[in-house]
């Protein structure tokens, strides 16, 4: 049974990262690479995480496994935006149609 | 008193002390010079005590840890490593006390911890019978000698440190390489181990390879000398001298030992290969130095050429007696005090007249005598002319290389001689001249002259020390058996 | 303590000391400098007459010093280093007198002195040197000791004189380093023996032998101005006058011809080389040296030119009379290691005299000069019948030995060689002397320098004198037992009649 | 061929092609790039071949060896790039340019 | 069980396929940027690959150091360089000049010829060797630790590692003999990145403190918790941390020479007491590797992010 949750999480979790890459290889700009790479990466790392905690041994490696995510995120968000920002003011104009 | 004398752990006491020195200064600024000094001297003492245990007790063995080989490092001295070590004292002992008045309070409070950590990792090279230790205290020796290098800052000197740095990783990677491979033949890399477990296989074979490219880089063997007139000619004079007198020779006593211990009975056509390539860097090495204009660049392709004669040893030991041994120890320890003091010459000379071009040196003769001298006594050396060291290891080797009827080294080591004088007497004569433009000369401090004159002194004087330093270097007996063993 | 054992090493340092200490003293210090130079001078003087005494009865005298463990560098007294050893000492007393009076007031001179003494050492050293590497540290010590004598006016053209000079000699050193080596490789010893050591050698080794011959006596050629190698020599004459005169009467020619007196009889052997052949080509080189020498001297006008070609003529006879390998023609050669010392050093000491005094350098600005410095050209003309070999002069000494023995050894073409050089001789010294004493005064010297009444500085003038005296005197004087010619009858007997 | 002598073999591979980067390449920071792959294939090499041991364990020395040697790399690697800074300073280039003179 | 030693066997194959792409493109690519970014990619597929190799200390150290700081060291270079000269002119001339066919051909043979003669010289190697695994279990008790690659660092060849803490000092010294005084960026303007290294730099310490203990027992020790610490440092330099300039004298040198010198120390007074150099007692062995490692963290952390500011720290006159 949790062999079969931990499965379904980290196949949803590749997912997201396929979707992720995808976006970034093909989205048009800088920001909107951003946008795809963070926001798929942070939910398929939850997930993955979230599928190997399940299998975990005890709690404290859950628990250090949730802590990489929240790692993650942390520096993900503060680093996409710095980025961003970065770009913003080296006057990289986002894309239009 | 005489127990604890040759009982203490003075090998150990060579690492250490100046490990320690090099921290304390960096710690205390502004006591740079005295600890410094203190520092250099404890050491040379502590050589002197090593040497006198070594001579009533045979070689020095001391398990790092209580571990030792193959799991742990063992350190060890014979007669070989007690020449280095010697070396590597007196001529510190000498650039010390001439960069006492050489660098100015700023630069003396970066030398000094630079210089003091050399002087550790050189001594802990010399002591280390494990061929990964042997790696660290390479990067040791190589990093502190970027970094002394670079020291006075100027576009010059960059560059030459940075040619300097790329060709010392270079050799070092090649180095470890060869180290890896043989890690994974033998399974240790305890010196003595390997020589018993290794085979002629190719992954020795190709160790072996790795290695002496990397360190004949390091050594700047021709041709891989290319990264060496430049960063030798550029650095400070107090650093040029450790540089070519000490640093150059860490890496060849490495290939030495390795030889000595590892290689020897392993190898057809290497040592004749080796031979070439030294033969070629004599001739090479004179030429270009002959051609020189600036002094130091002049003493920088010297270097170049007088390595080519430390590797003519290689096809000579393949049948060679001890002499073969002594001789070429001899070339290191004469090289090693004339070197530095040409180069602390032309450290003087340029202070004195704000440069060092060969054909403007404008009458040295007469206003910087002893400085002078120094260059002349140092030059006897290098040309080995009696009486002095230089003369006492060509000897050897000529008589060696006769003895077996290599003809082409006899021919190539008369050549180089002439050569070296030419480039000598070049300078020579025109420190006698007066130059088309005089420029207001800068007094030299003493200690930097005297200084100078004490190491050229020295390179004439272990001229005739022969016997003391032969039994010397026969401590422990390693060379000899080589010598006799094939 | 045996003194014996130190006493030719005290010789040696007798020099070497007061020169290391005149490189420390100041320039002003004149008197101490002085003082040191000719304690220095008499002290080995004292030493070198003990020693003579001592041998002339039979003493050994030896100083060994281990230089490597099977090599030792020895300092040995026998008849024929000390003959060169007496030789250095006495000129070596007097050329630094003159040397005082001649730099008197130039710049540099404790430098000059310094080297001077060094210079002297090295002589020494190559006298009683009592193997060949011992002789060979000698011989380059000298190279380098008297290159700062030779460039010492610092001027472009002495900076040249030596670079000429160094490419000669330290290729000279070179040809004899290998030299040595090869023997030693092949014979184990180089100790100097009477009669060589190395007529016992295995008969495979001699053309090897030949070669060592060939690579010594080419390197030891070089000093002694053997032709095609003597292109320095000439060259070397910008040195101030003193040095002139050391590096042809005593240090530096003469170490070359003493080197192939020792070569030949001490290391091969006089027989011995006489039966490798090899001594015939070098009787060949060397009268053809004193040949070329002497038409060369013919066409220089500047007088020490012409004096350096007549001293590449006269030391072949050392040569010669050794390469012809018998017992009368090696005393002929022998002898004339001192007596052409003796006779060149006056003329050079004349010669920097003219120069000094009057300014004059060219032997066409001679005329009358007689009559303006007669002393001096009294000694000149001495110095040059000597040379001419007119007697009772002793260079007449020396050619006839030579002579005698050439007859003596069957080589008779040897006669027309001493012949023709004696006209040559003749040619190129005598219109200087008929000029000097003859022609008219000029109004006018090049550049006059007046030294109260006497012609010149007595500093100056009592050097030639006394050495132009020595030279009538061992002409003369043949048959005390010290003189030149008893002694080198000493030497003679030792190589060709001891059992 | 098992994997640790995949991962040797690309150990080797690397450091071949950080020395072509090395040789091949002029500019500076360019070429310190390729002494860090080198040491990488190095390291890599050796560490691969520790696990041919028969035990469940792979052996520890070059492990030991590998870290030490990843802060050497490091130490070189920040000395490299400060003297390049400066050299760029003081002569306007960052390519190592040969006088042809000094070329062998 | 096969399926997953397939699965594995496909991984290793591709994950050796790219490292070796992203290295070839680290030196081919035309934009230094572009390559110090995928320098950095390669490190952390360089961490992957020594966890496939069972080598999880060095996994560690080469996220933190091998791509983490050396990336890092090698953007604020590019940073730098830019800002001293337009670097990408010298560049494209140097590019030009490369073209030539000999000089780009015969080293690429030259190259295939290493890796022919090396491989060759890898395949004859013998299938199975032990190494020194044998000798460290043995010894294992008495080195004072569990973790093996810790004893070995510490205990068996902890000499090594003393030096090494030299070759670093030494890097260090050659660095501020070379970079001069480098004031401290001011204070950064971006409110995130204040906010995220309020966050981030206690829990890196942290995390610095677990390595650093757990290295006795478990992958982790000296290097990694030290290069966290680095990172951590390396953070607050960007973000324009303030220091007062009384901490970066003497305070500084002190915490930067800390790790040499208590390994000397200790090295000199087991010698005194045990009669060698770094002998531990048995018992004792335990903590004093934590000592050591305690002050060499400390160092290795304050020294890399002094590597990250180039010179000798000033601090800035803001206030």
């Amino acid at each position: 049974m949790i062999d079969f949750f931990s499965m379904l999480f980290l196949l949803a979790g590749a997912l997201f990262f396929l979707a992720g890459t995808v976006g970034l290889l093909r989205f048009p700009d800088l920001y909107t690479r951003l946008h795809a790479l963070t926001k798929a990466d942070n939910v398929g790392l939850g997930l993955m995480i979230t599928g190997l905690a399940l299998q975990a041994e005890s709690l404290s490696v859950a628990g250090k496994l949730v802590l990489i995510w929240g790692l993650v995120l942390l520096a993900g968000a503060s680093v996409a935006y710095l980025i961003a920002r970065g770009a913003l003011l080296r006057g990289v104009l986002p894309w239009k149609r | 008193m005489g127990d604890l004398l040759t009982d203490a752990h003075w090998g150990v006491l060579l690492i250490l002390l100046p490990l320690f020195g090099g921290l304390c200064s960096f710690l205390w600024p502004s006591a740079v010079k005295f600890i410094g000094l203190a520092t250099v001297s404890a050491v040379a003492l502590s050589v002197v005590g090593l040497g006198d245990q070594l001579l009533a007790t045979g070689v020095y063995h001391h398990a790092v840890g209580g571990w030792g080989a193959p799991l742990g490092i063992d350190l060890y001295a014979d007669g070989l490593s007690l020449f280095m070590l010697m070396v590597t004292a007196l001529v510190g002992l000498g650039v010390s006390i001439y960069a006492l008045d050489y660098f100015d309070q700023d630069e003396a409070r970066r030398f000094w911890p630079l210089w003091l950590l050399l002087l550790g990792g050189l001594n802990a090279l010399f002591l280390s019978a494990d061929i990964f230790n042997l790696y660290v205290t390479l990067e040791i020796v190589g990093l502190a000698g970027v970094g002394l290098a670079s020291l006075s800052g100027g576009g010059a000197a960059l560059d030459g440190a940075m040619r300097y740095l790329m060709a010392t990783l270079l050799g070092s990677l090649c180095y470890l390489l060869g180290v890896a491979l043989l890690y994974h033949s033998a399974g240790t890399v305890d010196i003595p181990l390997l020589a018993e477990r290794l085979e002629s296989t190719p992954p020795v074979w190709a160790a072996l390879g790795l290695i002496c490219a990397g360190l004949a880089l390091k050594t700047a063997l021709f041709p891989l000398h290319f990264w060496l007139p430049k960063a030798h000619a550029s650095a400070s004079a107090p650093v040029s001298a450790l540089l070519s007198a000490l640093v150059v020779k860490a890496s060849f006593y490495i290939f030495l030992r390795l030889w000595l211990e590892i290689f020897s009975v392993r190898t057809e056509g290497v040592d004749d290969l080796l031979g070439a390539l030294g033969m070629a860097a004599i001739i090479w090495g004179s030429l270009q130095a002959l051609q020189q204009t600036r002094l130091k660049l002049m003493i920088a392709y010297s270097t170049v050429s007088q390595v080519g004669y430390l590797f003519l040893v290689f096809p000579l030991a393949a049948i060679g007696t001890f002499s073969a041994w002594s001789a070429v120890a001899y070339l290191v320890l004469s090289h090693a005090l004339a070197k530095s003091a040409m180069f602390l010459v032309a450290g003087n000379l340029m202070h004195f007249g704000g440069h060092d071009r060969i054909a403007d040196l404008d009458r040295a003769v007469q206003r910087l005598p002893i400085t002078v001298g120094a260059f002349a006594l140092a030059g006897v050396s290098i040309m080995g002319l009696p009486p002095s060291g230089g003369f006492i290891g060509k000897w050897l080797l000529l008589n060696e290389a006769l003895n077996q009827g290599r003809w082409d080294l006899v021919f190539v080591m008369m050549i180089g001689g002439v050569l070296a004088a030419a480039y000598i007497f070049k300078v020579l004569g025109f420190a006698f001249t007066q130059a088309p433009v005089t420029h207001e000369p800068k007094g030299v401090p003493a200690v930097m002259e005297w200084s100078a004159l004490l190491l050229a002194v020295a390179a004439i004087v272990v001229g005739f020390l022969a016997s003391p330093l032969m039994l010397i270097l026969g401590i422990g007996e390693t060379v000899e058996l080589m010598g006799a063993g094939q | 303590m045996n003194w014996h054992a130190w006493i030719p090493l005290f010789v040696v340092v007798s020099s070497l000391l007061p020169g290391l200490i005149i490189f420390g003293l100041p320039e002003e210090r004149v008197g101490w400098r002085t003082l040191l130079n000719l304690t220095g001078a008499v002290i080995k003087l004292l030493l070198v007459s003990w020693m003579i005494w001592g041998v002339y009865q039979g003493d050994h005298f030896e100083t060994r010093l281990a230089l490597l463990p099977d090599l030792d560098l020895v300092l040995r007294a026998g008849p024929l280093s000390l003959f060169f050893v007496a030789l250095s000492t006495i000129l070596w007393l007097v050329t630094t007198v003159y040397a005082i009076g001649y730099l008197e007031g130039s710049p540099n001179r404790s430098r000059f002195f310094g080297f001077f003494s060094l210079c002297v050492t090295a002589t020494v050293g190559v006298a009683l040197a009592g193997n060949l590497i011992t002789f060979l540290l000698f011989y380059e010590l000298l190279t380098l000791a008297t290159y700062p004598l030779i460039v010492h006016r610092g001027t472009d053209t002495a900076r040249r004189a030596g670079q000429t000079y160094l490419r000669y000699t330290i290729f000279g050193g070179a040809l004899i380093l290998l030299g040595t080596v090869w023997l030693y490789q092949l014979t184990g010893t180089l100790e100097f023996t009477p009669r060589g050591f190395l007529s016992q050698i295995d008969p495979q080794h001699y053309p090897a032998l030949k070669i060592i011959f060939a690579l010594l006596i080419a390197g030891l050629g070089v000093k002694a101005a053997l032709f095609p190698l003597h292109g320095w020599l000439p060259q070397a004459m910008v040195a101030p006058a003193p040095v002139s005169a050391l590096l042809h009467a005593v240090a530096v020619v003469k170490a070359g011809a003493f080197g192939i007196v020792r070569v030949i009889y001490d290391v091969f052997g006089v027989e011995f080389s006489a039966d490798l052949g090899v001594t015939t080509p070098l009787a060949w080189i060397a009268a053809f040296t004193i040949i070329y020498g002497s038409l060369r001297a013919l066409f220089q006008d500047d007088l020490k030119r012409r004096l350096a070609f007549s001293t590449v003529s006269q030391v072949s006879y050392i040569a010669l009379g050794v390469a012809i390998a018998g017992p009368i023609a090696t005393i002929g050669g022998v002898v004339h290691l001192v007596h052409q010392g003796l006779m060149k050093i006056t003329l050079f000491f004349c010669a920097g005299n003219l120069a000094e005094t009057l300014g004059i350098h060219k032997v066409s600005e001679m005329n009358g000069v007689g009559r303006r410095m007669p002393w001096t050209m009294a000694a000149f003309t001495i110095g040059a019948l000597g040379m001419i070999g007119a007697p009772p002069v002793a260079g007449f000494i020396s050619k006839w030995y030579l002579g005698v023995g050439a007859l003596e050894a069957g080589q008779d073409w040897v006669l027309l060689v001493l012949m023709g050089s004696s006209l040559l001789n003749c040619a190129y010294f005598l219109p200087i002397l008929y000029s000097a004493w003859f022609k008219p005064t000029p109004k006018s010297w090049p550049e006059e320098h007046h030294f109260g009444r006497q012609e010149t500085a007595w500093a100056l003038l009592l050097p030639p004198l006394i050495t132009a005296l020595m030279a009538l005197a061992a002409g003369l004087l043949t048959g005390l037992p010290f003189s030149p010619l008893e002694w080198a009858k000493i030497i003679a007997e030792r190589e060709f009649y001891q059992p | 061929m098992n994997s640790p002598m995949i991962y040797a073999l690309l150990g080797i591979t690397l450091f071949s092609v950080g020395l072509y980067g090395l040789i091949v390449r002029e500019h500076l920071l360019r070429k310190i790039l390729a002494l860090n792959i080198m040491g990488s294939g190095i390291f890599l090499m050796l560490v691969a071949l520790g696990k041919r041991s028969a035990g469940e364990l792979p052996d520890p020395v070059p492990h030991a060896m590998v870290i030490t040697g990843i802060v050497v790399a490091v130490s070189a690697t920040a000395l490299a790039l400060t003297l390049m800074l400066k050299l760029v300073e003081a002569s306007g280039s960052a390519v190592l340019h040969d006088a042809p003179k000094d070329r062998s | 069980m096969e399926a997953l030693d397939f699965a594995l066997g496909l991984f290793d194959i591709l994950l050796v396929f790219l490292v070796l792409s992203l290295a070839w493109l680290v030196m081919s690519s035309e934009d230094l940027f572009r390559a110090i970014v995928l320098f950095v990619a390669f490190g952390l597929l360089m961490a992957l690959v020594w966890v496939r190799l069972e080598a999880p200390d060095i996994a560690l150290a080469e996220a933190a150091i091998g791509a983490g700081l050396t990336g890092a060291l090698m953007m604020a270079a590019l940073d730098r360089l830019s800002s001293v000269k337009p670097i990408q002119k010298v560049a494209a001339s140097a590019q030009r000049k490369q073209l030539s066919l000999s000089s780009k051909v015969l080293p690429l043979i030259a190259l295939v010829l290493i890796v022919l003669g090396l491989g060759y010289a890898l395949l004859s190697l013998p299938e199975i060797a032990d190494g020194l695994t044998p000798n460290v279990k043995e010894n294992m008790a008495q080195s004072g630790v569990k973790n093996p690659v810790t004893a070995v660092l510490l205990n068996f060849r902890g000499y090594d590692t003393l030096l090494e803490m030299v070759v670093l000092l030494l890097a260090l010294l050659s660095v501020w003999s070379l970079g001069g005084e480098r004031k401290l960026s001011p204070r950064s303007t971006n409110p995130i990145l204040g906010s995220l290294c309020r966050v981030l730099v206690p829990v890196l310490i942290l995390v610095s403190c677990y390595l650093l203990w757990v290295g006795a027992d478990a992958p982790g020790g000296a290097f990694q918790a030290g290069s966290v610490l680095g990172a951590a440092g390396v953070l607050l330099l960007l973000s324009g941390w303030h220091v007062e300039q009384k901490y970066l004298l003497w305070p500084l040198r002190f915490i930067l020479i800390l790790g040499s010198g208590v390994f000397i120390i200790m090295a000199a007074v087991l010698l005194l007491i045990q009669g060698g150099l770094l002998t531990y007692p048995v018992a004792q062995a335990g903590w004093m590797i934590l000592l050591l490692e305690s002050a060499a963290t400390l160092s290795i952390g304050a020294t890399l992010a002094a590597l990250f500011l180039g010179g000798v720290p000033k601090s800035r006159v803001d206030q």
